[in-house]
């Protein structure tokens, strides 16, 4: 079943084309590594599936609904989260707020319920507090629950932002660089994360990345683009014996 | 035609000004993004100065205006070395409140000083009626004018052409590279505020030889306006504080003169509302996006 | 959950006030003197009405305690600052009743100070004094408040009957300050008593206070040329007006208000020929008035009075007669002494109507001429 | 000519460069290879001042680094081409270059230096007019590098030259800083391109989370398993 | 409700109880007298002031530079109204005509704050500052033309209903509920776009719904507090709600810590304390007043007390187990 597709999206800025005509398939409980050099709009599609740009042309579907001008807030709601490529965290905030945060669209009662402090406030509150503990129990991170975001050392960000994102139930999680800045013992840990969360979460993984031995490990299905369009798909395999890919973008 | 004619000098008049003192607000805001809320009060003590030497000392003309620029303009960099450069790390709205604080404190010194009572500026310039063409200019209007295009021309050729000017801009866009292009970057900033504040000097004299009164508040509304101008000229460009200055005058007369006066103030802002709702960084603003 | 309040920091702070204050109100001066308050704003921008009023009150309580005081005891006049501020004019008349516990005050100094203090001076029954607060409404309804000036609508009319007798004016323009009271008010009066003389008028042109730019009303009065442009604002606003009027080359006749008062020293020239309705006439032959120039000079390094000095001057001198002749300092004999004024000072004789308003006070005309404030004539409107 | 002695750099809390030392030799290319976050920029920006260590010593040519201001640090010789290319992008190519030789006073052998980057970049000279903020990421590069120039150093410090442009841009650049290199500049480059670099450097350091792992020769490192494994993507 | 709750609930309502009673009995003494508990009401109403712009300022970190004006509507819309309603003759008590003034004067600059916010929210920084000055000085040129409500002039003839006993227990209420919206998802909505706007975004936060909710809260709590004023003065003028009146009001948040209420609450209290105190230096008192703002930044430019909030209960602890006071400040440490 496909997830999350995007047909022929280009993305126009200025005169300058930075995606152009790229098409997507996203299969339910897929892991899928995005790669190419820097520039060649890996970000920039990240940006469009995600609301934050509005692709010039194209169509994009998530869960068989059209999300094209929805807002990106919109689109976590339908079911697709992402992090980001530098963390993004509310850094002045403890890891619990941060996956709160998130977590937002359970909670339900209003303002005034809120301001009152109604019984549905304090019952509401306390399922959130509940499942948000239980979240970054899962990721190892309970202790670290009322830490200041900024506190919290850089491998643990990286996994709290994942938390977060995980927060809003999502079917479909984009990671944007998630091993960026780790050595590899803690990127050898984070693979067994994304592993981890696929199975325990049942859902489809879309990652940019630029560690080799990341994306080889663990996608099962790899698109490569270059200037905005896919130069490759396959499998890890099939992907390292492609020559362009190996002009583009491995090297020899 | 001529009504008209004549009230579109009466706004260049104004607007000349407004554009000198919006230069300054939009130079420090480019090198340091804070909103100099004590401009204003630059410009008031420029105009203090004058008054003292024109009526105490008896100095030549181009003295009378000369010496409080340069005054100022050491005046413009004191200020930032003991109020602005501790906080240059810190959040921004704690800068804005030491300008504030600033503004507060020169309005406060000035009026223990001089005292309430406005002061009557003397006339610095030859009073004539120069008839164009039927509409009739004071000499002092033509002066002004004349003058605050010289100034911001010459300083616009400073900015483009010398290497100090060049420097200037570096450091507006990127204190770390200009470090390391042997920039003395704190050097640079106390350069920004001494022209900043030299022009802010002139602007004070131009405006109170043609309001005729010096005031410790008189830097207040023009200081306002003139931010107002250089926001919507695109905060941090000079030509687009220029061109601000000139509008916010222009629309300040013609709403006088054809519309209402009391809500002249009032569709100043709206103007700048609406400007800023369809180019939300001004008119000569460039629109940046934050990268994700 | 941490929360909601800071109780205890608030406790403290208050607390802390609260005694700091208490103990400065134990430590004030002797028992023995008469403390009498005073409110006006002493800085900003009305700054100039506050501080002349308060150095002709200054005066006053000088005079009165160096000639034996009020029946044996001294004046003290405790000033405070309004900053022409609403809530500070009622702190600082707070502060005056109950700190420095004041009998009397002289104040506000503007309008729009005393209207905010009316309603809390009517509770207290304290005996006021306004030297210089204008509008209608200041006495209206307050039988504890009095004034020493005249209305502004009674030298509007003043001024209109000036222009249309006096000046044989037929067209007369009106510069009116929006959002100003005293403006609003003694040009409306102006109007309505111009018209009524049978003149017309021709163009009427505002400007708020924070205007310094007149040009464009200017403008369009030059293109009109009426016989008489009526003014009625403050010496720094009037005076930057009739410099640019100077410098366009209008030639119609100028009139203005009382606030005119002290145009002649900086404005001489651009002031030139125009005339105002004033309480006093500097040049009057009168022992009291120059009197009291003459002391006031010495006192402020050689400035001239304005009305305002002068005003402060007499509302002192009043308040002074009246607690005398009460013989007490109990507020409402203090008030019968007031309503039974009849005091002749630096502005003429002051007599209060049932309203507290000063009864048939005649306006002096005034024009400036070569730097001076020369006696025109006098209007007693009927 | 360039020491540095247990360097320890923070941001706020984090303790970024975790006591470092090395050394660059008069005539070398260096390479400091690592992960995103190793630390490698902030060695750069600590040997040009931007940030101040807060322990350990930086010498060049016998001179203490740490006891002047940064805006001196150029005139020693030093130039930096920062990550992220930090073009000046409202001026002109031309006053970019410009900017360049701000240190300098000798206007005639300013324009010939001038001239002498066109002559090295051929593609600049066609945009002298142009404003920077609108030339290609290749361009913006060959600009920054051409800007580091204009001082005149000894010593150039590169900052991710291959970052984001396509791959026979970075074979260019690369040629480029061979011939830098050639023509008598010392060259401190720091890369993630861990394979280009190992080729064209003499030596190398590699650096993990704030510490030195390895050192060695270039050549040597090419062909270590550890670093193939890790940074030429095994 | 887990004990530590419960625990600050009591120790705050009795603090609130005591500290109430502790001026009761100053009033019932005498030595509170009218002067001071002019003071207190000033200083209640600058604490609404002043908390309810937090939400804009602190809470979503925006430079909102127009508060007096939101103040001017609710001091003029709440006044006609009760001017209106007193006119009716209908027997009200005071108490009730009070509450339902302050209710209209909030719902009314809610409404105005609704309509201001919608469309200039999606500006940034200074230009939301400049355009929020801008908004204000509209609104306060509007009351100088606007005839019904008295121009320049002033609106007269509102009954004072505001006195220390009510004010008190208003501000109290509005006190807590400012802490509890702060503390609500809402609140917790609000906080994450000043952290970081894109990541709320991502994070499925309506971030545009919940900046225009944050300006109307905070603009219906300014209503309030422009009520009170209004009924504390029983008159209000245009002049008063001027460019400088928000500016103090800013300063106030700033120096107390942006995003701290309780830091708020202290401010409000120290400004407003602090220039009576001074009255007797006249003409000095402005100059140190503007020099403690300028030293105050530069020495400690988060505010005095940063993000964080102080909190009551553990100050009492630490006074108990003789811990480091510092624990009773918390919110994180200041940078």
């Amino acid at each position: 079943m496909t997830v999350l597709a995007a047909k022929n999206i280009t993305m126009q800025f200025g005169g300058l084309t930075a995606v152009d005509q790229f098409n997507l398939e996203l299969q339910a409980n897929e892991l899928v590594g995005l790669i190419g050099p820097n520039g060649a709009g890996k970000t920039t599609i990240f940006n469009m599936l995600t609301g934050v740009y509005v692709p010039t042309s194209g169509e994009i579907i998530l869960n068989d609904e059209s999300i094209i001008k929805k807002t990106p807030h919109d689109i976590v709601r339908l079911g697709a989260s992402r992090t980001f490529q530098n963390i993004r965290l509310f850094k002045d905030l403890t890891a619990l707020e941060n996956v709160k945060i998130a977590y937002h669209n359970f909670i339900d009662y209003n303002m005034i319920q809120g301001m009152f402090r109604t019984k549905k406030f304090w019952t509401e509150e306390k399922k959130a507090h509940e499942e948000c503990v239980k979240l970054l129990d899962i990721f190892d991170m309970g202790e670290y629950a009322d830490t200041l975001a900024k506190n919290l050392p850089y491998g643990q960000q990286r996994k709290l932002e994942i938390a977060r994102a995980l927060a809003s139930e999502p079917k479909v999680l984009m990671l944007d660089e998630p091993a960026a800045g780790m050595n590899p013992a803690e990127t050898a840990e984070l693979m067994e994360t994304i592993h981890f969360i696929r199975n325990k979460f049942d859902i489809t993984v879309l990652l940019i990345e630029h560690d080799m031995k990341l994306v080889m490990g663990i996608c099962e299905r790899i698109i490569v683009v270059d200037y905005g369009k896919t130069i490759a798909e396959g499998t890890p395999d099939e992907i390292l014996k492609n020559p362009e890919v190996i002009r583009a973008y491995l090297g020899n | 035609m001529d009504l008209f004619l004549q009230q579109l000098i009466n706004g260049l008049n104004v607007g000349s000004i407004y554009a000198l003192i919006a230069i300054g607000y939009t130079m420090v805001y480019g090198i340091i993004k804070l909103i100099n809320f004590a401009h204003g009060e630059i410009m008031m003590f420029g105009a203090y100065f004058a008054f003292i030497f024109a009526t105490s000392f008896g100095m030549p003309v181009w003295a009378v205006i000369l010496v409080p620029m340069i005054i100022m303009a050491l005046a413009g960099v004191a200020v930032e070395f003991i109020a602005y450069r501790p906080l240059r790390d810190a959040p921004r709205l704690s800068a804005l409140i030491t300008a504030i604080g600033v503004s507060l404190f020169l309005q406060n010194l000035a009026l223990l000083i001089f005292k309430a009572d406005p002061k009557v500026m003397p006339k610095l310039f030859p009073e004539t009626i120069i008839n164009l063409g039927g509409v009739e200019i004071s000499s002092t209007t033509l002066v002004t004018i004349g003058l605050s295009l010289f100034f911001m021309v010459l300083l616009d050729l400073y900015i483009r052409k010398t290497k100090q000017g060049r420097a200037v801009r570096a450091v507006s866009e990127d204190k770390d590279a200009a470090i390391l292009m042997g920039i003395n970057v704190d050097r640079t900033i106390s350069l920004t505020f001494a022209m900043g504040s030299a022009l802010g000097a002139l602007g004070g004299i131009l405006y109170s030889v043609a309001y005729v009164q010096v005031f410790p508040t008189m830097g207040v509304m023009p200081g306002l306006k003139a931010f107002i101008a250089a926001v919507l000229g695109g905060i941090g460009i000079i030509p687009g504080a220029m061109l601000g200055g000139f509008i916010i005058g222009m629309v300040e007369t013609m709403t006088k003169a054809y519309l209402s006066t009391t809500w002249a103030d009032a569709i100043v802002y709206i103007i700048l509302i609406l400007v800023l709702l369809f180019k939300p960084t001004g008119i000569l603003g460039k629109n940046t996006r934050e990268k994700v | 959950m941490k929360k909601k309040v800071v109780s205890v920091l608030l406790a403290v702070l208050f607390c802390a006030s609260i005694f700091t204050f208490a103990g400065c109100s134990s430590s004030g001066s002797g028992k023995d003197t008469i403390k009498i308050g005073f409110i006006g704003p002493l800085s900003g921008d009305a700054a100039i009405y506050g501080t002349s009023a308060k150095a002709g009150a200054d005066l006053a309580v000088k005079e009165i305690n160096a000639a034996g005081g009020i029946n044996g005891k001294n004046i003290e006049l405790i000033a405070y600052d309004s900053k022409g501020d609403q809530t500070e004019a009622i702190n600082a008349y707070n502060r005056l009743r109950d700190q420095d516990q004041v009998v009397a005050v002289i104040g506000g100094v503007l309008s729009g100070e005393t209207l905010a203090m009316k309603d809390i001076m009517v509770q207290d029954n304290m005996p006021v004094l306004s030297p210089t607060a204008t509008a209608v409404d200041v006495t209206a309804n307050a039988p504890n408040i009095f004034r020493a000036c005249f209305l502004d609508d009674y030298q509007g009319v003043a001024a209109a009957n000036f222009s249309t007798s006096n000046l044989s004016a037929k067209t007369a323009a009106v510069m009116i300050c929006k959002g100003n009271p005293y403006s609003e008010g003694v040009s409306a009066a102006f109007e309505g008593a111009f018209t009524a003389n049978g003149g017309t008028i021709a163009d009427e042109e505002s400007y708020s206070a924070s205007d310094k730019d007149y040009s464009a009303q200017l403008t369009k009065i030059k293109e009109l040329n009426p016989d008489v442009v009526f003014v009625p604002d403050y010496v720094q606003i009037v005076g930057p007006i009739l410099q640019k009027a100077k410098e366009m080359g209008i030639t119609a006749k100028f009139v203005g208000a009382d606030g005119w008062d002290g145009v002649q020293t900086e404005y001489a020239d651009a002031a030139q020929g125009n005339y105002f309705t004033n309480h006093y006439a500097a040049d009057s032959p009168s022992e009291t008035v120059q009197n009291f120039i003459k002391a006031y000079k010495a006192a402020n390094s050689n400035k001239d009075p304005n009305s305002f000095a002068a005003l402060g001057y007499d509302a002192v001198h009043t308040m002074a007669e009246a607690i005398k002749s009460a013989g007490s300092t109990d507020s409402k004999a203090i008030i019968t002494a007031l309503n039974n004024t009849n005091y002749t000072g630096v502005t003429g004789t002051l007599k209060f109507d049932s309203e507290g308003n000063p009864k048939d006070k005649e306006v002096t005309i005034i024009k400036i001429d070569g730097g001076q404030l020369k006696f025109e004539t006098t209007i007693v409107n009927k | 000519m360039l020491k540095v002695k247990d360097l320890n750099v923070h941001y706020g809390k984090i303790h970024a460069i975790k006591g470092i030392s090395f050394e660059v030799n008069e005539g070398e290319i260096v390479t400091l290879i690592g992960a995103n976050g190793a630390g490698k920029t902030t060695i750069l920006q600590t040997i040009s001042g931007i940030l101040k260590p807060s322990e350990g010593m930086i010498t060049f040519e016998g001179e203490n680094l740490n006891k002047i201001h940064a805006y001196q640090i150029p005139a020693l010789g030093i130039a930096h081409v920062p990550e992220g290319r930090r073009i000046f992008a409202e001026m002109t190519v031309y006053e970019n270059l410009q900017m360049g030789a701000y240190i300098r006073k000798d206007k005639v052998q300013i324009q010939e230096d001038i001239e002498k980057v066109f002559l090295s970049f051929p593609r600049l000279k066609e945009r002298v007019k142009q404003i920077a903020g609108t030339l290609s990421g290749g361009e913006q590069q060959m600009l920054a590098m051409g800007r580091a120039l204009m001082t005149r150093p000894r010593l150039i410090l590169l900052d991710e030259p291959s970052m984001g442009l396509a791959p026979i841009l970075v074979d260019e650049i690369f040629d480029m800083i061979q011939t830098i290199n050639e023509a008598g500049t010392t060259v401190l480059l720091v890369e993630q391109n861990a394979n280009k670099a190992l080729h064209i450097a003499n030596r190398a350091y590699v650096l993990e989370t704030g510490y030195i792992k390895l050192s060695g020769n270039a050549s040597d490192l090419l062909v270590n398993p550890e670093v193939q494994q890790a940074y030429l993507g095994g | 409700m887990d004990k530590n709750k419960r625990k600050a609930y009591i120790i705050n309502t009795i603090s609130i109880i005591s500290l109430y009673l502790v001026f009761f009995i100053l009033i019932q003494t005498k030595v509170m007298n009218k002067y001071f508990m002019g003071i207190a009401i000033m200083t209640c109403i600058m604490i609404i002031m002043a908390m309810s712009l937090n939400i804009v300022a602190g809470f979503l970190g925006e430079m909102a530079l127009g508060h007096a004006g939101f103040m001017a509507i609710g001091a003029y819309s709440s006044a006609y109204f009760s001017i209106a309603l007193m006119d009716t003759g209908f027997p009200l008590p005071n108490i009730i005509v009070l509450i339902l003034a302050m209710l209209v004067g909030g719902i009314v600059t809610g409404i105005m704050g609704f309509l201001i916010g919608t469309p200039t929210l999606r500006l940034r920084g200074d230009y939301l500052g400049i355009v929020t000055i801008g908004f204000s000085e509209i609104i306060r040129i509007f009351f100088i033309n606007f005839e019904p409500t008295g121009g320049a002039a002033g609106l007269k003839g509102i009954t004072k209903l505001v006195n220390f006993n009510n004010v008190y227990w208003i501000t109290i209420v509005i006190i807590i509920l400012i802490f509890t919206f702060g503390r609500s998802k809402q609140g917790r909505a609000i906080i994450s776009i000043r952290e970081d706007e894109i990541a709320s975004e991502a994070a499925g936060i309506p971030t545009t719904r919940y900046k225009v909710l944050a300006f109307t809260v905070s603009s219906f709590f300014a209503g309030i507090g422009g009520a009170l004023y209004a009924h504390y003065q029983a008159f209000v003028e245009p002049s008063k709600f001027g460019f400088m009146f928000s500016i103090e009001m800013f300063v106030i948040v700033v120096l107390g810590g942006l995003g701290s209420l309780t830091g708020s609450i202290v401010a409000a209290i120290v400004l407003t304390v602090l220039p009576e105190m001074l009255r007797g230096f006249a003409e000095y008192r402005l100059l140190v007043y503007s020099l403690a703002l300028i030293v105050m930044m530069i020495f400690r430019p988060q505010g005095m007390l940063g993000r964080s909030e102080f909190s009551l209960t553990k100050f009492i602890e630490s006074l108990i187990l003789r811990k480091d006071i510092k624990n009773s400040i918390d919110g994180g440490e200041t940078r």
